[in-house]
């Protein structure tokens, strides 16, 4: 696959963007507060119409897909910046998709094109990012259990929930706004990337609508974990370059022992294993995002999201030691990086969920 | 042995009776500086209590023991938790230098209990914004005239200036002269005028490092520690020091044992996270290394005890440690899911995952960075030839910038 | 992509139809001369069936076919394991360079034709004992007199070159020049008088690599190719060919599958080992990566078919490939138990586990170390300074060996 | 635990032994055949009494233990030499000294403590390197099945097999010299490490004695494959340091770009990464020696293994990179370390079943 002219004036285009509108010492703020996200990036997002970029021209979308949505996540990625709401947006999208509810698609699709509604997409418990069957329970319209660490819990206005019923699990959509405080429960997580919006969502009988059962509903949420998954993939490919491009700028302007650092093959070497890493997992994200819809997408979606994970760790974890002392800094910020490195490898399943699923796919072995 | 494991026996008890007034949860949630507060009382309490300044002779004040007394002291102290971070650099490096190179005895001794009970702080001042793994190339200038000298520079990187009352520096005296030569070493006063503090903050929500600006700040020669000229001899004395005090094989991060509780609880894809290869593999090799590096210390400190030089191989430790450190507390956090998520800043970097992880990249910096040691081992340990350094012999203010 | 479809299916047939005479099963327990005799009728069909050449010019003998269509036959031939190895540096760089720096072009066409029919072979003569990495340092001579040159010296690692025709050499022309200079190309009569061809084994037990000798050899100047002292550009230009030419995402080693395939009927530690996580994360990760390798070179086609560049990623291809081979080779020996114990000298790499294990470490130096590849990644693509280099505008006959 | 003066002087001594009669040349040729050792080295340590250093003294040997076996076994090592008899004749005499059958201990120490007898440590299967229910059957003073891949097996008097009986497991020695041909079947492994002697075994009815049964079988079968293990830890690490100073002597040597190649970082880093490598598998494997009869010996034997098994095959892997070309010729030899790390690091269990066993001792989970 090869971006067309019109994905590359996108790239460029949004990547012009962010850097205009990305203040580094709003992220920092970011940090020390918990329920506040990063407004600027969301006005742009809506402004520019990201948000409407993979929902149906029918519902007021453009029509585009995974390819255009990655491009804007990894140029999101690299600034550190993005409210989570664009990739829980589009799962949402998915989601509701999964249904052939027409009354529901016409309430919420238009909806989350235009930016008006805040979507989070939760699935996992203490037992695993996709728990087959979950603690949370479905029963009599209303939902009753416990989602722990749900991204964007604290601000999204509708969530995706997965559930036990009778039928089997179910995806059920809960219209945040309409639960009473009894209902639903929202507790802050005081995280070190507070900008995600971690909540423990406690659901004590709020009204739900289901938008899928039994096997429909398993497949439905694999796809759209996979979706999200290749997403935050672009993200992470957009950080690891980000922090490639500093630390190679960094060693050719510091200066050690009479030459740039740049000029000791330690710090060649490490730059060099990064450059692989980052084109390794952008190459299986430009892949499994034109997937999407075929019979291995699952496993490309793995491939990504396995090699960017690695890629986001390496980049961060080798760029923080070659920028030296201005690497731990607060003010220097590369910990942005640091920390958003971790919260998306682990939101979205960490790296041993997707080994074991991408294993299966391959061996037809369960773990 | 039977004196050390009497020193063992008492130390270990006197740590459990002051544990309750001291130990972490006595301090669990206080500000950094009602924390310092509690510190000070600590240190005190350990001056009375014998435990302090473990190696330094008794005429100064310190216990006149030897370093394995000081290394099995310090271990149990560390599990304990004690508030002993403000005073680390205090009284591990700058003590030593004073009584080897300050000429007035009865001050020294002075300093010496006064920092030994807490009362006192020392920094010391060395990294600048352009000489971080590269001591050598730094810029404070050291002027002579009259009785005395004129300090003027920057420096950076200062642990726990803003509650420092004195410092050791060392500065340019003669920047005409080759990088490793020209360098003179004192003690500041820091609170004298010319002398500006300024805490910043790391990534991990510390604030413990500072910049420290000197503006026509006037030392007297008597301040002067060691001959003009002699500062990198000095600074290099105190860096090893500096780098065989980092001791820990788990890198200063929670022990493996920490690692498999924590997992204890958790399931990956449906099974117990202690059955999956992965995490087992993780457990046994990590284990694996910190039990060697642990016999590597264990029979330095018998070597030490023969009264003999311990072998090469104790610089492994940092190096090694805080990788494996670095690395699993990643792990630890992924493992956990959303509880993974959590992060408390300040919290103790041996029991909390959140805050190994976020601390890992200072210490892989702290004490000489990862390539440092490696150079240092190919070339000291192994023979390797030096790299290239265009700078070398070069005049320093000849050196392009 | 119409016509390359076509082109495909016709090789995929035509490898089918040919594969019981020449195919692996058809070779297995040969002796190489026997193996060898094979691939000459093996490269005699080929021609004649018209895939012989396929980017080489239609007037030299070719099929003046796309750099695509040879991407896609040979890597159907790859697959069809056929007997192609012995002729894989002479049909791959002599010959382009034959017809962009010789003149007589007849000849040109002659040479080429016979060597695509595998008549003739041609061997590269680079190496040195003391010139591996770094090409420009070495030391062959070539001097000028009367009509042509006199050729001395000795070559290293020169594959095939026992069974060898002809040669392209590169040697120094003129010593007094900086060491990037002075060198010029020959092709060689590889049965001259004075050409001594000593084989000698690898690691492996294989016999394909040589050390050659030239005494006093006679050369005339209508061998020269490109100008004198211009040899330099010529063999980057080589090497460039060679780095593209080895291009597989498993580095020529077993696919993930055969890994799978291995490992379902074993057991580790009482459990089917394609439930363990350790085996669930060598086969993810690994596929993971090659998959992205092969995006990479997907990508790359894709562009050169839309007559572009491609982008200097596929520098990685080597580099990770074939180090994921080697770790993931002696993974599959060690989780074999017992069986893993096996060898057979001369085994298919990508078929066989030990072979291509045991031929790992030769592939991460054919076509540039490691080391190189790293360097390159670093300087041309990401723009970091070179390396010191002490030798750099220095006269060759001035450094010191 | 510090080494005395005397096991200095005896490193030594074996050091300088080795060195003086090991034959590079003669470690080729081994090579190309099967069932052939080396006889030099055998004949050194039979004279050396190296093969009486850990048998008692009432039997004839000098009663010393695994500190002083796995001061020879690192020289050993080191030389890449040793045929492997050194590390299965003591796995014989542990598990003569297991069971309390004096006549069977007056019968076999004393000839194996002269090195008049070669033994073999039958223990692996196809299952895995210590089956608890091994498929080869001991009934009615018989044996009967085949073990796989047993080391020495083409040259042992004696081996020590691990069987199935009603009593459950037993630990059985073999006189194989006594089995006739239709009793016992060797067949070579054409191997890549042939000096190791390696042979499928087959019992058709090959007499046997039982040393130990069920419970006290198994304890023994471990203790003694941990007794063994720290005995190849000691080679491994002998021969990981051997390649360790092989490429740093290569480094200073070799020139590049004007320079030794030991001057470019990629090449001291490397080298500093190996020395560490080496020098926590050596501490383990000195403390593993001196916990032998410990509470901890199994625990401690485990560690000394995994990085020892980790030294080797880093240190040749990269020894043989930093020795370029030079690395991959036969007759250059280095592919004699990279065969033998790789035939140690399956012998005596790989590494995924000691890192099952130490996680298992360190957390009580089994795998």
């Amino acid at each position: 696959m090869l971006y067309d002219e019109g994905q590359h004036a996108m790239a460029e285009e949004t990547r012009r963007v962010l850097a205009a509108r990305t203040d580094r010492t709003r992220l920092l703020e970011l940090l020390d507060r918990t329920g506040a996200w990063d407004e600027a990036f969301w006005a742009t997002a809506v402004e520019q119409g990201w948000t409407a970029l993979a929902v149906p021209e029918e519902f007021g979308g453009l029509g585009l897909g995974l390819i255009e949505l990655g491009l804007v996540a990894q140029e999101a990625g690299r600034v550190v910046s993005g409210a989570p709401f664009l990739t829980y947006g589009h799962g949402a999208v998915c989601a509701l998709l999964a249904s052939d509810d027409e009354d529901l698609l016409a309430t919420w699709l238009p909806r989350l094109a235009k930016g008006e509604v805040k979507a989070a997409v939760a699935f996992a418990e203490d037992d695993g990012a996709m728990p087959a069957a979950p603690s949370v329970e479905y029963r009599d319209g209303r939902l009753h259990g416990t989602k722990g660490g749900v991204a964007c819990g604290l601000a999204a206005d509708i969530a995706i929930v997965s559930a036990s019923s009778p039928d089997g699990m179910v995806l059920a959509l809960v219209d945040l706004g309409q639960a009473s405080g009894d209902e639903l429960q929202r507790r802050a997580i005081g995280s070190f990337d507070n900008g995600r919006l971690f909540a423990d969502m406690t659901f004590s009988g709020a009204p739900a609508t289901v938008l899928e059962a039994g096997d429909a509903a398993e497949e439905a949420a694999l796809d759209l974990q996979a979706q999200m998954a290749v997403l935050t993939a672009h993200e992470q490919t957009g950080g690891a370059e980000a922090m490639m491009l500093a630390a190679r700028d960094y060693a050719l302007e510091r200066k050690a022992f009479g030459q740039p650092i740049g000029a000791f093959q330690s710090v060649k070497h490490r730059l060099a294993e990064m450059y692989g890493l980052v084109e390794i997992a952008r190459a299986n994200c430009i892949h499994a995002a034109a997937r999407q819809g075929e019979g291995d997408f699952l496993e490309a979606a793995a491939c990504a999201r396995l090699s960017a994970i690695e890629a986001y760790d390496t980049a961060t974890r080798d760029a923080v030691q070659i920028h030296g002392g201005s690497g731990v800094t607060w003010d220097g910020g590369l910990h942005l990086h640091m920390r958003r490195a971790r919260s998306l490898a682990i939101e979205l399943g960490n790296a041993l969920f997707w080994e074991d699923l991408l294993a299966t796919e391959l061996t037809g072995e369960p773990a | 042995m039977t004196d050390l494991d009497a020193w063992q026996e008492r130390s270990r008890a006197w740590l459990a009776s002051v544990a309750p007034e001291f130990g972490r949860e006595a301090r669990a949630g206080l500000s950094q500086d009602e924390d310092l507060a509690v510190g000070r009382r600590y240190m005190a309490a350990k001056y009375d209590a014998g435990f302090s300044g473990i190696t330094i002779p008794v005429e100064f004040g310190g216990q006149g023991l030897s370093p394995l007394h000081k290394v099995l002291f310090e271990t149990l102290e560390a599990q304990a938790a004690m508030p002993i971070g403000y005073f680390g650099v205090s009284t591990a490096m700058p003590l030593p230098i004073l009584i080897r190179y300050c000429d007035d005895k009865d001050w020294v001794r002075e300093r010496i209990v006064a920092a030994l009970k807490g009362e006192e702080i020392w920094c010391q001042l060395f990294s600048e914004p352009a000489a971080g793994s590269d001591l050598a190339g730094l810029r404070t200038k050291a002027e002579q005239g009259g009785e005395g000298w004129t300090i003027n520079g920057q420096k950076l990187w200062t642990t726990f200036a803003q509650y420092s009352d004195y410092g050791i520096l060392i500065a340019r005296s003669d920047p005409a002269l080759p990088k490793h030569k020209g360098l003179t070493f004192f003690w500041i006063d820091m609170k004298a005028p010319g002398v500006t503090v300024r805490p910043f903050r790391l990534a991990n929500g510390d604030i413990q490092c500072n910049e420290v600006f000197f503006d026509d700040v006037a030392v007297a020669d008597s301040q002067r520690l060691g001959p003009v000229g002699g500062g990198f001899s000095v600074a290099m004395a105190t860096l090893m020091i500096e780098r065989y005090a980092a001791s820990d094989a788990d890198g200063f991060g929670p022990p493996i044992g920490a690692f498999v509780e924590l997992l204890r609880s958790h399931t990956i894809n449906g099974r117990p996270a202690l059955r999956d290869g992965r995490v087992r593999s993780v457990i046994a090799r990590n284990h694996a290394l910190r039990q060697g590096l642990d016999s590597i210390r264990r029979r330095a400190m018998l070597i030490m005890e023969a009264g003999q030089e311990p072998g090469p191989e104790g610089a492994l430790n940092k190096l090694f440690s805080v990788r494996s450190r670095q690395k699993l507390s990643e792990l630890a956090l992924d493992l956990q899911g959303s509880a993974g998520l959590a992060y408390t800043e300040g919290a103790y970097t041996k029991a909390d995952w959140a805050a190994s992880w976020i601390g890992a990249p200072t210490m892989r910096q702290a004490g000489g960075a990862d390539e440092m040691l490696l150079n240092t081992i190919a070339e000291k340990i192994l023979g390797l030839p030096q790299d290239h350094r265009p700078d070398k012999g070069v005049p320093f203010n000849q050196i392009p910038a």
